[in-house]
């Protein structure tokens, strides 16, 4: 049977199951597959807090979300167009990320009696029985039986076999969006490689899918989305969020010339940039997991102060401990990244969701006057570019930066034009060079047009001296109680990090113009659903337009003058209000916060909504 | 590393003066700090240490002040965190000369747990602990190692705290060289510095310090003429265990039971010979902590209690990546920003 | 205290399910944690122990949650602080049966400081720690307590670290009870719990867990039918070292050097004897340590290395306390609102 | 000879020497017997850092200032009028602190050669051959020769003579100022108990130093400072900062029932209130020495957790290694009070110095949306109050609260009219009640009008629960990862911060009134000296008001009407910036900073010239 096929520009797969199911590895193939046919995607994976949670269960249920179009891409999407569930406590937990009238695709098996029981659900529920399903398309198929059929001469146990049934799924899905399946069959043989039963089987049952797709009769069309047209050409790679940050980590290590020392302890959801960097040791990098976030952040500074690019990663509460660190790092003025994954708050608070809660912690969490850059990235491949920039800032201005990210684009990913390390900008460290006994005495706290000081590291000839966290005495850096040279000293510490705006670029508009009614102001992971809002509400003839922040401190010289050009600003953050205390007191405006704490990311709709209300106020 | 260092330093011989900063000293007059202070640059200039590749580090505390002392590289951290400062600079490069300086306060209270770590590490450090057994900087609270009972500004009816001792503390962390020295005793701080120096991996001093301003005296019975003969044990390695006033006592195992017997009675021969690389006689060499006032008190080992060879961690950090680059080849940063899977849009 | 709890609880006998409370327990299915939850599950129902009179307090990891499941006060706290929590409950409340939870990296790499602190002092306290030689909740690096070489997320060629030694660290500490159980063999913890929760001081148990998910079988040798035989020891006050699958194995000393010998050859009455009150002995037996493969390994000992009666921290508080109020009488208010030099304007 | 007696209503002394001189203790006696006298008074000691720096240097001198007056006094005074240096060292850092045309009243012994080499001073200098002490009535006295005259025949060795000059100095002064001597010989009576020939030498000593004065010719006229007019009457003593805060943590545990727990880990200048609870076991006070910071908090939160007031203090390093734990103090919701004696920052910065640049971090400085209620203290009397009101919100709120001082009024001291316990605001802990198996099931996260939850301590039969630093399901305190549970209670634990202000006073005017053309808005510790300055304005006609500000979260409910009736406010901090930021968010009012970061207070001078400045611009 040939079917008909429809074409569509964008569409968004919300793969669900427990976490045993293999969910991320089945919307991650998917990913791939798309990618490479050229559409643009943005992914959202959302998993459980627990290891393994009971099996079944609505606490183990691990999603993963997919848009993709032949259009451009911002975001996940909201809702889906199509749910795939694989068992019962999988649509009870995501039957509202559905679009009305949306298409179920339900795994038989995991709406059986065992499943219900474990989903809490009533033990005589049935998907058609099921009210709330009304107007929905749901397709009942019995992946467990049909896999289980497929490879009943396998000779393979049952456990092993059940383990292939996402196969089954993603090759079915495959046939109704008409991808080839020759990409998953390679990294198949890949994975399993030297068990040729595995490869095969894997493949058996991915086509068993993709030919119950064909065989069929519910699906009478297949969906096509085409390569998207305004893609700018050129080799593309998919790149995870943590993953662009740890390359950058590397790249500008080494257009810098420095090596690269990661000191940190393990934490959700930055853990993944020091497994990453781990399989780069033939990059000279040096990873270093420390007992703790203290020892992590002071490995780093021994690094630096030993001439290494020293970098520290941690989330929320790890770089609560890292406070009187850091500070002793803005007090020895050497340079050091700083990565804070966000996730949700207070304490230990929502592990594996996504916040923006950390910023005014970054900002302030610390004792004594102690300012320290801060850039944010905003979106997974931009991981990259921001955590380059803040390794940049870092070594050019001999200065501690943080770099902000969070759970959302961390574990996300994206299409990214693959680049050449020659098209990277340049890095220069800025180190003392030796003395001789005759030339004048070395001054480690003189400054530089950056009003930075000099990187003097051990081992240099001539330039023996000490640093500490007692007030430095201007020039020499020797102890100073001083109190005229305290007030100084802490005054160069604030010019040197507000000096940084004038070497960074100015504040420009993402879409609209100076003049419409509504300035929408974003800044980190909520870049690409602003941006989607915006942009349709402007299709929509509406007067908003969106600048996103990424220098958060200093912020662009520009900003002030850029913000009182419009009558309202409006600030979404995945927060209770923090970026919007820092403008209000730096410009006092009114600026409108719209907040959600939810560890999840904003929708589109919820933000055109609000936009809508902002427009049409008084 | 000495002479290389003297060619380093253009030929010109450095005395103990010139590893002193123009910095003054700023500890109260007739603390045991300067004691060190002036056995370090000593040894410094008999080894000739090259300057310019030392680095001390410290905590925060009065003896943490050293660096500022010393004409060499130097930081002042934080609290407790010295030995992670240290970790990150030896690893990135291990030329470099480190001396980690610390108190009771800086090493055992808030930094314990750096300190157990880099032991079990063993990064190649020369730790320094100042031990007066009393926060000196913050004016007189007691610390973990302050002895039960300790009337101080904190405690003043009296600390109810167990505690540490120090070298069986580090003993249990795996340490691999583990020494004792006391701040009065000038020519045995300066062997056991040597042989720290020469140690590869974490060498840790425990120094007896007298702070005179709030923990006067504390180890006076084992620092002082009058006293030191009966209470101090000088542990030397193929040695038996000899002391007392006249070198008339020695000490016997009794089973694991050290005893003391009169060499009167007793020949040398059979008595307990110091053997720096036997673990189980170290752990019970650390647990002669008796207080000397007691009644048959043991006498308090000073000298080197262990030693043992292990791999440091930076040696394996860095054989390991020079491995993985000769596994892999020098990494190209073409090929990992291409990564393994691209695709092309026309 | 058993007898009095049971008249708390109003009579009415209480069950082991009778602690566990309801929620979903949401370790890994086949994860050791759960059978150390059932023992201790049943130790409680065994002892009739008042529920509303424990708290359970842990840091952060896997076996943290353990405190959600036990339906008695709990708390979960932060990452390596549970000791720190539990010092100030105890030191408030002496008689609340508190007990502490913690992983391998909870306890040994963030708390590491607590922990030695814990010791040390001697908290009336009942410690479980849960050594899975990986960290569980964070999907998989390798722990302080990791074999060297250890391949995980994080050292994907090979960790670097020298592992603690967990409890030759909590003897260098001066813990008061150190012992050793394993997830698998139920009847064995219930007798170290037992013994635990009897000591007054901090009871330390480490107890050999499997993480199935990221560490499976790290322990499958000492805790498989096949091979435990061979590569434990279990030891019990007064009892000879003896071990083998046939019981044909013993340990004698040879010196300081714990030997096997073949009890073919030796006489029962040759071999060490187990005292757990002997600290020297103890150290030996910590350091049976050996990776179980090499040839001629010493086997893992389990059971209670050693016991030693000290004060804790919190009756020594509260007896400091309670004389100072017979010496000076309860405080009053207003007396210390006045002070000593008061004026008076007219 | 019977000397003229002037009468003055205010007069400044600055006793200045080595650290080993005993100046602290000088200052103290004079204090002491001006207090007794019935003046009002404020002092502020200034020690070096070091614990004895070498003798005789400049880093060694340590001061003591006492501002006393029949006058109402709320400060340590600017300048001074009498300066009394020790050696030359004293001289050299402290000559810039005496008024033009004072008096210097200088010891010769401490101007020979090995002081004027110690002081870095020429060796060849005299007090009169300095030009730069024109106009200043010099008064060269040989403090060292004299006592030792004095003690000639005491027996006494010269090290234990030369100890007790300052007594010689403190008898000179109490002529000069026509003090009786009794209240120092009874202390010198305390202090040297057992031993009396210190007691008789040290006041032979004394009485030396008094007949000095009379007998002298040098000083004609003796001044006299009646006892203060204003002055409420009844019973008064003398306190310092840091005890006064002790008292208060003693006071209110007690008015409310509970224990005191007292979790810290010394750090200056925290650590006197930690000796000063620690003499006071016999009120069932518990200090708890920890290994850090972190285990100091972490006790406080399990004493409190039993049912104690657990208590933690710090300053600014250590107040950022709590920063994790009042996290999950937040998200517990248990009582704590976390006391942070703020110095000059920022990482160790100028440990003995004075600041307020924590208050940002306090505000902010922990991962995640954790609010946390701030009182500021004042003054060193009002270090009592405040303290005592950071007890009873954080018992009758149950929340985790900031007491918020500084190294200024911590070593301040003030006459403080003796308190009944009567007289105290009663506290009330709201514990949750035993319950039986049959009534309903105990829920740790119901609220009441207050937002607050029940404090239900473990020992309570059938109050059994779990919490911890995961989100918490609303009422039931069960686990929850459910996004709109964490958006209600992170909007919760934010209401119930924010609902305090229903129970803490309106903002009130200091002085001048609604309409003035400027507001000077201060916080902490700044008041005496901004009141001083705003009060002098105010006489010389100005238009300018004052208000001071204690409850720094959250705000009281009328300030931002209150700032609003000015065309004008101005914030003076010692620090960067920090009240302003708050102030210019909340309110979007264009507030003026005006910033000393020198480790010192401000002077009244400096401030009536700021505010004469911000009077006269347009
Ligand atoms: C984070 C932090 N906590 C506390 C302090 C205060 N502090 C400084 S030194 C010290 C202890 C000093 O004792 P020790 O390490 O024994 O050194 P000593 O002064 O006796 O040489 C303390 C508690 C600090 N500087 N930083
Ligand atoms: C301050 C802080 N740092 C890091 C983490 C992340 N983290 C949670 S549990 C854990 C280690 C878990 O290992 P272990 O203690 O051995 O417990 P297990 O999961 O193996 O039972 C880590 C690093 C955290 N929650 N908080
Ligand atoms: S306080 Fe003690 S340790 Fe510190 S400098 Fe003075 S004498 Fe030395
Ligand atoms: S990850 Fe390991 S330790 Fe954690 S619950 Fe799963 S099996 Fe247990
Ligand atoms: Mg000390
Ligand atoms: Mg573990």
């Amino acid at each position: 049977m040939t079917a008909v096929k429809e074409i569509k520009d964008v569409v968004t797969i919300l793969f669900a199951g427990d976490s045993g199911d293999g969910i991320q590895l089945t919307g991650g193939q998917f990913t791939d597959t798309a990618a490479l046919l050229g559409n643009d995607i943005s992914t959202f994976p959302n998993f459980p807090a627990e290891i393994r949670a009971p099996i079944g269960t609505v606490a183990g249920v691990s999603g993963f979300q997919l848009n993709f179009g032949s259009i451009e891409i911002f975001t996940p999407g909201d809702q889906c167009d199509v749910l795939v569930v694989m068992n019962a406590a999988a649509l009870k937990v995501n039957l509202k990320n559905l679009k009305k009238g949306g298409v179920i695709i339900a795994n038989s098996t995991g709406f059986d009696k065992r499943n219900l029981r474990l989903a809490k659900m009533d033990e005589e529920y049935t998907l058609q029985g099921d009210k709330r399903l009304e107007g929905y398309k749901v397709h009942e198929v019995d992946v467990t039986k049909l896999t289980r059929e497929t490879l009943e001469n396998s000779g393979l146990g049952t456990k092993a076999v059940d383990r292939s049934k996402n196969m089954f799924v993603l090759g079915f899905l495959y046939w109704m969006y008409d991808r080839p399946l020759d990409i998953t069959i390679k990294f198949i043989e890949g994975k399993f490689k030297g068990k040729q039963d595995l490869i095969d089987t894997n493949i058996m049952v991915l086509k068993a899918g993709f030919h119950y797709g064909e065989t069929c009769e519910a699906f009478p069309t297949q969906i096509v989305v085409k390569p998207a047209a305004d893609i700018e050409k050129g080799v593309y790679r998919n790149v995870i969020g943590n993953e662009a940050a740890a390359l950058a980590l590397i790249s500008a290590a080494r257009k810098a010339g420095l090596q690269l020392f990661y000191g940190t302890y393990p934490i959700t959801p930055a853990s993944d940039i020091l497994h990453t960097l781990s399989r780069h040791k033939n990059y000279g990098v040096k990873t270093y997991q420390a007992e703790d976030e203290i020892a992590a952040i002071c490995s780093a500074m021994g690094a630096s102060y030993g001439g290494a690019l020293g970098v520290t990663a941690s989330s929320g509460p790890g770089i609560a401990l890292k406070g009187e660190a850091i500070g002793l790092a803005v007090s020895l003025e050497l340079p050091l990244v700083i990565v804070n994954v966000q996730r949700g708050g207070p304490s230990t608070g929502l592990p594996t969701k996504t916040e923006q809660s950390d910023l005014l912690q970054v900002m302030y969490g610390r004792n004594g006057e102690a300012p320290v850059p801060i850039i944010a990235a905003q979106s997974p491949t931009d991981c990259f570019d921001a955590a380059y920039e803040a390794c940049r800032i870092a070594i050019e201005h001999v200065t501690p930066v943080f770099f902000l990210s969070d759970g959302y684009i961390a574990n996300g990913s994206e299409p990214w034009k693959v680049l050449k390390g020659d098209a990277l900008p340049k890095i220069t460290p800025k180190f003392a060079a030796a003395r001789k006994e005759e030339d004048a005495p070395f001054l480690p706290y003189s400054r530089d047009e950056k009003l930075s000081r000099p990187w003097a590291i051990p081992g240099t000839k001539g330039l023996a001296h000490r640093i500490g966290g007692i007030e430095k005495e201007n020039l020499t850096g020797n102890i100073s109680y001083d109190p005229d040279n305290h007030e100084l000293m802490t005054k160069l510490r604030q010019a040197k990090v507000d000096k940084i705006a004038d070497y960074i670029p100015e504040q420009k508009l993402d879409n609209g113009k100076e003049g419409d009614k509504v300035l929408v102001l974003s800044w980190g992971s909520t870049y690409g659903v602003v941006k989607t809002a915006v942009k349709e509400l402007r299709e929509e003839g509406q007067s908003i337009a969106h600048a996103h922040v990424r220098y958060m401190n200093p912020l662009p010289k520009n900003l002030g003058t850029l913000l009182s050009k419009f009558d309202k600003v409006l600030m979404p953050e995945m927060n209770n209000g923090q970026f919007v205390k820092i403008i209000r007191d730096k410009f006092l405006i009114p600026a409108i916060p719209y907040n959600k704490i939810q560890g999840l990311p904003f929708f589109t709709h919820e933000l055109k909504e609000k936009m809508t209300e902002v427009l049409n106020a008084k | 590393m000495a002479e290389e260092t003297i060619i380093k330093n253009s030929g010109a011989k450095l005395a103990a003066k010139d590893y002193a900063t123009d910095q003054d000293v700023r500890w109260c007059p007739g603390c045991g700090d300067y004691s060190i202070l002036k056995q370090v640059q000593s040894v410094f200039a008999e080894l000739q240490l090259d300057r310019d590749e030392t680095v001390f580090i410290s905590g925060i505390g009065c003896s943490s002040r050293f660096p500022y002392y010393m004409n060499t590289y130097g930081m002042h951290s934080i609290h407790g965190r010295a030995p992670a400062f240290a970790s990150g600079l030896r690893s990135i490069n291990p030329d470099l000369n480190v001396w980690v300086i610390t108190g009771d306060g800086d090493s055992l209270s808030i930094g314990g747990n750096h300190f157990i770590h880099m032991l079990r590490r063993n990064f190649n450090l020369n730790v320094l602990l100042f031990n007066n057994q009393i926060y000196g900087l913050t004016k007189g609270q007691y610390s973990p190692t302050s002895e039960k009972g300790k009337v101080t500004k904190s405690t003043p009816i009296g600390s109810l705290d167990h505690p540490f001792n120090p070298l069986a503390l580090s003993l249990g962390a795996d340490g691999t060289f583990i020494a004792r020295s006391m701040d009065r005793d000038p020519k045995h701080m300066r062997a056991i510095l040597l042989r720290a120096e020469q140690h590869h991996g974490t060498s840790l001093v425990e120094i007896y310090q007298n702070c005179n301003i709030f923990n006067d005296g504390a180890f006076f019975t084992f620092t002082e003429k009058e006293t030191k003969g009966d209470t101090v044990l000088f542990i030397e390695q193929g040695k038996p265990l000899i002391f007392g006033a006249n070198s008339d006592k020695g000490i016997k195992l009794d089973g694991f039971k050290p005893v003391i017997v009169d060499l009167k009675d007793t020949s040398a021969n059979d008595l307990w010979i110091h053997d720096e690389n036997d673990r189980v006689k170290a752990s019970i060499l650390t647990r002669f902590f008796d207080d000397p006032s007691t009644e048959g008190a043991l006498p308090r080992p000073f000298g080197i209690f262990y030693v043992e060879k292990r791999d440091n961690y930076e040696d394996a950090l860095i054989t390991q990546l020079n491995k993985s680059i000769e596994a892999k080849g020098h990494g190209d940063l073409d090929a990992l920003l291409r990564g393994n899977n691209t695709w092309e849009i026309k």
